[in-house]
């Protein structure tokens, strides 16, 4: 019991934080930067407990409190971990993405808890209304951190975007609940596993439309192709720090609730295979597509965001549903979060006022003026491009790795050819950093604050996690 | 001989590397820094060198599990092909600091991090350990062709570098391929190199995977067609890229070819081979006719290089014991005739400040010991006996001939190609009138004369007396074809009986 | 008889579909999500009968209450992006594309 | 059993070290200032003597040995070896190789002396020396080497060195082309040699890849690669003795300082090819077919460059087509497996080409390098000594009895004769003839009649001791040399015999008719040679044959349009059109596919949330379409 109240407390100390937060922002004496302290504390303290946790290590489902709406694995500890850590590297950058960007208040970080709590909810939720709600928690408060430059139409514009399609895409997600609930007369996922089992997937025609409407409403949180239009507009229309955060922390409590609903069943995730099959390909290849022709910045990293989740999506095909750990996908998400948050980090100090500098030119020869920030960003995209000795690679190793061994050979290969297209949208950055003269000084030094630190502590990760060995 | 002496050899450079980049050092720093630590190399591989046994199998190993699950492993050693690489790499590269001294501190700083790439991919044991130096190895070159290159760098660099990755990330899939079938036939996972040739593969997936290893070696030795980001990557690169490009890690990728196609993918090899073979004559004639009428006296020494290299790999794919270690022995010459030769290049260029052949003339009246040692790599280069590229040519032609006959009788063309552009280069840049460009040519000083002496001395002894370095060869080219019995020849028999000595392709 | 609750809700949902996809004003896109949302309620009702247990009447209520929620989000927006432009045409703010 | 001789190996390591002591020194000197030529002189005689010296030491121990067991063996150390692959850096001193060693060495010597004196005032006299140091060298080594990977060590030496020295006068063009033109020839050339060599290797070599082991294991040979191994040898041999077709570098090979010409380029380097199919006897004496083809392409060779010769204007044209032309006698000599024939013409021929040569350089010396011979004439008062060494070597080369030439070519022509080879005997007496007509048409002409240039002829005189000894001891030479192996005598062939496998015909009747039948050839070639030019002519204008045969049949045009020219358009075509438009553009057309469809995607993105609302609905409804197909 307190053992999973134990397991329970980042969440609550996330949950805690978010409304103090709130709270305390009543109060017009607390500057944003002081909030943003408070932010990184909350985070960092949940990250610890969430760490001891790890290390002593129980799984418990949560039987008898929550009549096992929540369970906590492995996986969810993992992800958990990843979206606590993004949440403070958020807050980190925010901090000195505010010094030249003045639209900020107290309750931006307050609302950066909020999802945080919303998505460590989604990651232990194992039960379709849990995650719903869960979701629209998460939701709910990332429409207004997308948003809140009030002034500025284009963030407006985001926010519609994302605001319409995520509801919508929230509209399935409950009509499948609904369907689903209709056949296996209960929306726990153990149940619903039960049901399938004895029943087999393929029968009643309410599970296959309700489990195709869940599907939809994930896919579409995961930017998947075709649901993955919204995701390059509202990505840039958000500021710096938020758009890093929803590339990460957000993707990866997705991921850990696609895969915890997927791996119910085995007749559900092999009816879905071939499906997912055919997405991830063109989520893949189309998110390449897409960024090829990015001038800013900011949508290529929303675009590459996209080629991102293909590569999940490949390991999402390639999971066994027997003894399933997540092991790959929570690896993945790792380095793909630390390689992502840290070019978030530096465009956060490196953007300038009001973001000025978008575009790859705005960059032409960062290295002579800024040679370690330059490091930094083509440590992070040599890492995205998937170059070892990077985590980045070995993420791509261990995707290609249980793909082949689950025998999706083609998957594999296409993977493989996906992100040879992808070098020249890497490079292309590098090569603007330091093959150009630079045109001028990029002297904000004085606004640094902890985004170049973050960026550092990010590059040192980089190389730490993909030394991290994992069981595939 | 102390523990984890490969180890050093490695990460010593890579670190050394790092930390100038790091720090603010200034050119004087980095430029000796660098030579410290390529020396301290040298002398480390030497005493690797003498310390070798020439058993045929790994040597100096070093284990340390990584990944256990999959059985991937930190696992580093040498056998008698991979050590003349490295010597290679570790003789040549000191030079570089030597002869180019007033270079900026990245310059020095990516060389030092590619010596310890190259050396880390030739002494890997593991397969995934190799991929890893394998692409490290050409972030530096990358980095130098951008920064240091000619005017027209970035394409040429922007080329080599997607080329090469999508080579090599095909064969990351062909590599993990292997692993994954060691896991379905012995069920266990494990990703060392040795390991792999227990692995019977059939069909056409087994195809598929040996192509994309070949393609990512093919790409990288270059063999043709793969080579065409080559000349324009050669010629925009800086000289000690170009030279660092074409004296070893074209090499690494005729190793790659020995120790993973050649013993993993037995039947398969054997049934491409010799398509295989036609593309490295194809490329070694392509290549050494199209350096003929070259203008640019470092292009023309680019396709001089593809050419060899293309004689190399033939080599590789004959299949016999001679082939492969002459191809062995020629990468060793090879690496200094064509290495030099480079950086020889680098130098009239320096001091004419052309690169084109036809405003160059009458050095060798103006720099006789330059153009002494120029002729000696030059001559080595298009295999004069007596010069160490003679061996591994002869052996190659030998063993193409037993190979095929028709492929044989092509290869030995590389006498005729080869002299034929290099001796017409070589007329209208060291003989006729002096012309003005190389009016006030000032000869090698000391420093960079005692520099070549070790390597024009040993371009020299590798051809008149070959024997020791064969026989640190031989066992393990032995061992890569077991019908072959007889590794230390004995004394000539005279009338010994018949023996199955006719001419069918094998 | 369950059916007809059935037909009834997936109409319903199918209706608020057409109306996301084929309205520009937010406010009627809005209110075709809010369509969509219940029609989902309706099914969770009819099926909690089927089912003679109350959870699908409680999950309604829960879908019910995140709705609201993000209805007064969705005002808000509503009035932001007034502010902005002076209308609701969902065409006019397309500045992010490309 | 065997006799191992260690000092075999110093006979070649002498003139070896030689090159590269003088090498050196003129290297690091030249430019700095100048040793005096004295110095540089003795320090390059210094080798080849040494050398002579030791090839006497060889013959006497030779001579000491019963004759089936005549040959020394110095085992230097393992060159390499792998599989059955293995190669000794070993010698052999056998008295085939003896033979050819003492000549060289003794050639070699004196005209080392000889170009003391020529090259004098030469700015890189150093060079020189290191050069010829080095050719001799080389050619020790491939005499004396004890295999064929050992001999193609020489065999490719004397190449480089030819090479070097054509193009010794580095600074103008032409030069340095006739050396690239010798070097690539010989490439040629020597590629199949290689080629040869690697079959014999893969037939018999397991056992050991000397001649001792080749010649114990030749039965083992197929006769279909024994004709392969057997021709494409020879086609090494075409190219380092200029033959037919590949002998067109030697004349341009003249570029190069007079004593080269007569060393490398007559006496020694240009026989290597005569040598190795001496030395391969055992193997060519097993292949009839073989022979037929070398001995015709030597005959037609030889009257090709006779023909060219009659024609020349300068003088070490002439000479240079005469040695063209002798070498294909000697090859007519071997292909009729007549090899101490052949073997001992090329003893002959050193000598009195040799001393041809030398006398053509002291002419040229005394004339300022003046090579045109219609710019000489009446220079026989000027310059006795050379006069009268001259008219022996052309004696001799002319082949009138009792000088060498003579007995030499009749031994060939007999043994063409004997061996039934009616059509090559007849060749070999007219071109004798023709030997004789231009042989003498250059000597009237250069010293006979009125001086056409009296500038030059004012200024002539006598070359100094160091350049006429040398001639006199060649013209020695060149008049004993053939009592060596006097008609039924025949002592050279008689101690050729262990190291040579062919079988001596003696028939009296045939060997008075070669006797007769070339000394009447003689006879004419001179009297016509007399009458047109014994009393002084001018420089006559030729037109029809004449002229065609002046242009040398235009077969150095012929190669260059058809070799040389197309070789380099390709290498262009290959660079400027190939590469960009075809081997490059699979990657440059994929880099273009994708920037379009980069392009076509991007407009994708409209902007409008509709417009993705609909994508999502399009997707949906897509994919419930594939549902409802795997439904049923």
């Amino acid at each position: 019991m307190t053992n999973d109240l134990m397991l329970l407390m980042p969440l609550i100390i996330v949950g805690a934080g978010a409304i103090l937060l709130m709270l305390a922002s009543a109060y017009d004496k607390l500057s944003h930067e002081i909030a943003a302290y408070g932010c990184a504390g909350v985070f960092a303290l949940a990250f610890l407990v969430q760490l001891g946790s790890c290390i002593t290590g129980s799984t418990a489902l949560f039987g008898e409190v929550f009549k096992g709406l929540l369970v906590v694995s492995n996986f969810s500890k993992a992800a958990g971990l990843i979206i606590l850590a993004c949440g403070f590297f958020t807050a980190m950058s925010s901090q000195s993405y505010f010094r030249q960007n003045t639209f900020c208040t107290a309750e931006y970080y307050s609302l950066t808890v909020f999802a945080a709590s919303g998505m460590l909810l989604l990651t232990m939720a194992h039960e379709l209304i849990t995650v719903f709600i869960a979701l629209e928690i998460m939701s709910l408060a990332i429409y207004i951190l997308v948003g809140y430059d009030r002034r500025n139409v284009v963030s407006s514009e985001a926010l519609l975007k994302y605001l319409l399609l995520g509801s919508f895409a929230g509209g399935f997600l409950v009509m499948g609940s609904a369907l689903v609930y209709g056949a296996a007369g209960s929306t726990k996922f153990p149940l619903i596993g039960q049901y399938l089992a004895t029943h087999g997937f393929l029968q009643s025609p309410a599970i296959i439309g309700g489990a195709f409407f869940i599907m939809v409403a994930f896919l579409f949180k995961a930017a998947a192709f075709p649901f993955h239009a919204w995701v390059v507009d509202v990505y840039d229309g958000a500021s710096v720090p938020i758009t890093g955060y929803m590339a990460t922390a957000l993707k990866t409590a997705i991921f850990a609730v696609f895969a915890n609903f997927l791996v119910l069943d085995p007749g559900l995730h092999a009816g879905w295979i071939k499906y997912l099959f055919y997405i991830s390909i063109l989520t893949m290849f189309g998110g390449n597509l897409i960024a090829i022709g990015q001038q800013s910045l900011k949508r290529m990293l929303a675009a590459s965001g996209i080629v991102h989740s293909g590569y999940l999506l490949i390991a999402v095909v390639a999971i066994s549903t027997k003894d399933f750990t997540g092991s790959v996908i929570a690896f993945y998400l790792a380095a793909y979060a630390a390689s992502t948050l840290g070019i978030f980090a530096a465009l956060s100090y490196l953007g300038g006022a009001d973001e000025k500098r978008k575009t790859f030119d705005d960059f032409k020869g960062l290295a002579k003026a800024r040679p370690y920030s330059a490091a930094a960003i083509s440590i992070f995209l040599l890492s995205m491009a998937g170059i070892p000795p990077t985590a980045g690679f070995m993420g791509k190793f261990y995707i290609i790795t249980s793909a082949i061994d689950a025998g999706q050979v083609l998957l594999a290969v296409l993977g493989i050819l996906s992100s040879i297209i992808s070098m020249w949208y890497y490079l292309r950055l590098i090569i603007t950093m330091y093959f150009y003269e630079p045109e001028e000084q990029f002297n904000e030094s004085s606004v640094a604050g902890f985004a170049p630190v973050c960026t550092f502590v990010l590059a040192v990760c980089v190389f730490a996690i993909s030394l991290y060995p994992i069981a595939i | 001989m102390f523990e984890h002496v490969l180890s050093v050899i490695i990460f010593l450079p890579i670190l050394a590397g790092l930390l100038l980049l790091a720090s603010p050092a200034s050119r004087m720093v980095a430029r000796s820094t660098g030579l410290f630590i390529s020396l301290a190399t040298l002398v480390l591989s030497l005493d690797l060198y003498f310390g070798f046994q020439s058993t045929g199998h790994l040597e100096f190993v070093e284990y340390v599990p990584w990944i256990k699950s999959l059985g991937i492993s930190y696992h580093l050693g040498i056998d008698g092909i991979s050590l003349f690489i490295l010597m290679a790499g570790s003789v040549l590269l000191p030079m570089v600091y030597l002869v180019f001294r007033t270079r900026e501190k990245g310059y020095y700083a990516n060389l030092l991090i590619v010596q310890g790439a190259m050396a880390g991919a030739v002494c890997a044991a593991d397969m995934v350990l190799f991929y890893v130096f394998w692409e490290i190895m050409l972030l530096p070159v990358f980095f130098m062709l951008g920064l240091y290159g000619g005017p027209k760098r970035l394409p040429a660099t922007l080329k080599i570098t997607i080329y090469t990755i999508a080579g090599s990330l095909l064969m990351l899939t062909a590599l993990i391929y292997l692993g994954v079938s060691y896991h379905a036939q012995f069920n266990e996972w494990n990703f060392s190199i040795s390991e792999m040739a227990r692995l019977n593969l059939t069909g056409e997936v087994a195809a598929v995977a040996f192509f994309g290893f070949m393609i990512a070696f093919a790409i990288k030795i270059p063999l043709f067609p793969f080579h065409t980001w080559l000349p324009d990557a050669y010629t925009e690169a800086p000289t000690s890229a170009t030279f660092v490009l074409s004296a070893i890690m074209a090499k690494i990728g005729v190793y790659g070819v020995i120790r993973f196609v050649v013993p993993v993918f037995d039947e398969t090899f054997a049934r491409f081979a010799i398509l295989l073979a036609y593309s490295g004559v194809i490329g070694m004639m392509y290549c050494g006719i199209a350096a003929i009428t070259q203008k640019d006296f470092k292009r023309m020494l680019a396709f001089s290089s593809a050419s060899h290299m293309g004689v190399i790999a033939l080599g590789v794919f004959c299949m016999n014991m001679q082939a492969l270690t002459g191809s062995i022995y020629q990468i060793v010459a090879h690496a200094t005739s064509t290495g030099v030769l480079f950086l020889f290049a680098g130098i009239l260029e320096e001091r004419t400040n052309t690169r084109t052949i036809d405003d160059l003339g009458g050095i060798a009246a103006k720099a006789p010991v330059f153009a002494l040692y120029f002729a000696i790599a030059m001559l080595a280069s298009v295999g004069l006996p007596g010069t160490s590229g003679f061996i591994g040519e002869f052996m190659i032609i030998l063993g193409a001939i037993k190979f095929n006959v028709v492929i044989g009788v092509l290869a030995g063309t590389t006498l005729i190609v080869g002299v034929c552009y290099m001796l017409w280069m070589f007329q209208r840049v060291f003989y006729e009138k002096t012309s003005t460009a190389s009016e006030n040519f000032k000869d090698l000083t000391l420093v960079e004369g005692l520099t070549f002496l070790p390597v024009i001395l040993l371009i020299i002894v590798m051809g008149i007396y070959p024997h020791p370095f064969l026989s640190k060869i031989t066992p393990t080219t032995a061992l890569q074809f077991p019908q072959q019995t007889p590794v230390v020849a004995q004394a000539p028999v005279s009338n010994a009986q018949v023996s199955g000595l006719t001419f069918e392709q094998k | 008889m369950i059916h007809n609750y059935l037909f009834l809700s997936v109409i319903l949902f199918c209706l608020g579909i057409v109306g996301v996809i084929s309205r520009r004003n937010v406010f009627t896109v809005f209110m075709s999500i809010e369509l969509m949302l219940n029609a989902a309620n309706l099914a969770f009702i009819a099926f909690s009968r089927v089912h003679e247990s109350m959870d699908g009447h409680v999950l309604a209520m829960m879908v019910m209450a995140v709705a609201a929620a993000e209805a007064a989000l969705a005002l808000a927006v509503v009035i932001l992006l007034h502010k902005h432009k002076g209308k609701l045409d969902t065409n006019v703010f397309s500045l992010l594309k490309g | 059993m065997e006799q191992s001789a260690t000092y075999l190996g110093l006979i070649p390591l002498f003139p070896l070290l030689g090159a590269v002591v003088i090498g050196l020194l003129h290297v690091f000197t030249c430019n700095r200032y100048k040793l005096s030529e004295k110095f540089y002189g003795l320090l390059a005689c210094v080798g080849p003597v040494l050398s002579f010296v030791l090839a006497l030491k060889v013959l006497f121990a030779l001579k000491a040995l019963p004759p089936e067991s005549r040959y020394l063996t110095h085992n230097a150390f393992t060159w390499f070896s792998v599989g059955d692959l293995h190669i000794n850096m070993g010698f052999l001193a056998d008295p085939l190789s003896c033979l050819m060693m003492l000549f060289v060495t003794l050639i070699g010597t004196l005209i080392h002396v000889y170009s003391i004196g020529y090259m004098g005032g030469d700015k890189n006299y150093g060079k020189f020396f290191a050069y010829m140091n080095l050719f001799l060298g080389s050619m020790l080594v491939l005499v004396l080497g004890d295999g064929p990977v050992v001999m193609f060590v020489g065999w490719e030496g004397v190449g480089l060195c030819s090479y070097l020295l054509i193009g010794y006068y580095s600074e103008d063009r032409e030069n340095v082309l006739a050396g690239n033109k010798a070097f690539i020839v010989n490439r040629i050339g020597d590629l199949g040699f290689v080629l040869g060599l690697a079959f014999l290797f893969w037939a018999i070599g397991a056992q050991g890849f000397d001649y001792i082991s080749l010649k114990a294991n030749v039965h083992m040979l197929e006769p279909a690669i024994a004709l392969t191994v057997c021709l494409l040898l020879f086609v090494g041999a075409t190219g380092k003795s200029a033959q037919i077709p590949l002998y067109v570098w030697l004349p341009d090979a003249m570029a190069g300082p007079t004593p080269v010409s007569a060393l490398i380029h007559a006496a020694t380097m240009v026989t290597a090819g005569v040598y190795m199919v001496a030395r391969f006897s055992f193997l060519y004496a097993h292949v009839e077919l073989a022979g037929t083809i070398i001995a015709w392409v030597g005959i037609l060779t030889a009257l090709l460059a006779a023909i060219f010769g009659m024609f020349q204007d300068d003088i070490k044209k002439i000479l240079a087509y005469s040695t063209v032309s002798q070498l294909g006698y000697m090859f007519a000599g071997v292909g009729v497996a007549a090899y101490s024939a052949g073997i001992f013409h090329v003893f002959t021929h050193a000598f009195f080409k040799a001393l041809l040569f030398l006398g053509a350089g002291s002419v040229i010396y005394a004339l300022h390098h003046e090579q045109n011979i219609w710019k000489m004439g009446g220079l026989k008062t000027k310059m006795p000594k050379t006069y009268i060494t001259m008219v022996i070597g052309a004696l001799a080369l002319a082949g009138c009895p009792p000088f060498s030439g003579f007995f030499s070519k009749d031994e060939i022509l007999y043994s063409a004769l004997a061996t039934g080879h009616y059509g090559i005997w007849l060749i070999g007496v007219f071109v004798a003839g023709m030997t004789a007509y231009y042989t003498f048409r250059m000597i009237f002409v250069v010293f006979h009649g009125e001086p056409r240039d009296h500038h030059a002829y004012e200024h002539a005189q006598e070359s100094p001791a160091v350049m006429t000894v040398p001639l006199i001891i060649l013209a020695i030479g060149a008049v004993f040399a053939g009592f060596l192996n006097f008609p039924g005598v025949l002592t050279i062939s008689h101690w050729l015999e262990p190291s040579l496998t062919e079988h001596h015909h003696s028939s009296a009747f045939l060997q008075i008719i070669a006797i007769l039948a070339s000394i009447a050839a003689f006879a004419v070639g001179l009297k016509i040679a007399y009458g047109k030019f014994g009393h002084g002519a001018q420089e006559p204008e030729f037109k029809g044959f004449a002229d065609f045969a002046y242009h040398k049949f235009y077969v150095d045009e012929f190669y260059n349009t058809v070799i040389v020219q197309p070789y380099k358009a390709i290498g262009t075509a290959i660079w400027k059109t190939i590469e960009p438009n075809v081997t490059d553009s699979p990657v440059k057309g994929a880099a273009r596919l994708y920037m379009v469809v980069g392009a076509a995607f991007k407009v994708l993105q409209v902007g409008y949330v509709r417009v993705y609302a609909i994508y999502m609905v399009v997707g949906l409804s897509l994919m419930s379409l594939f549902l409802s197909q795997s439904l049923n």
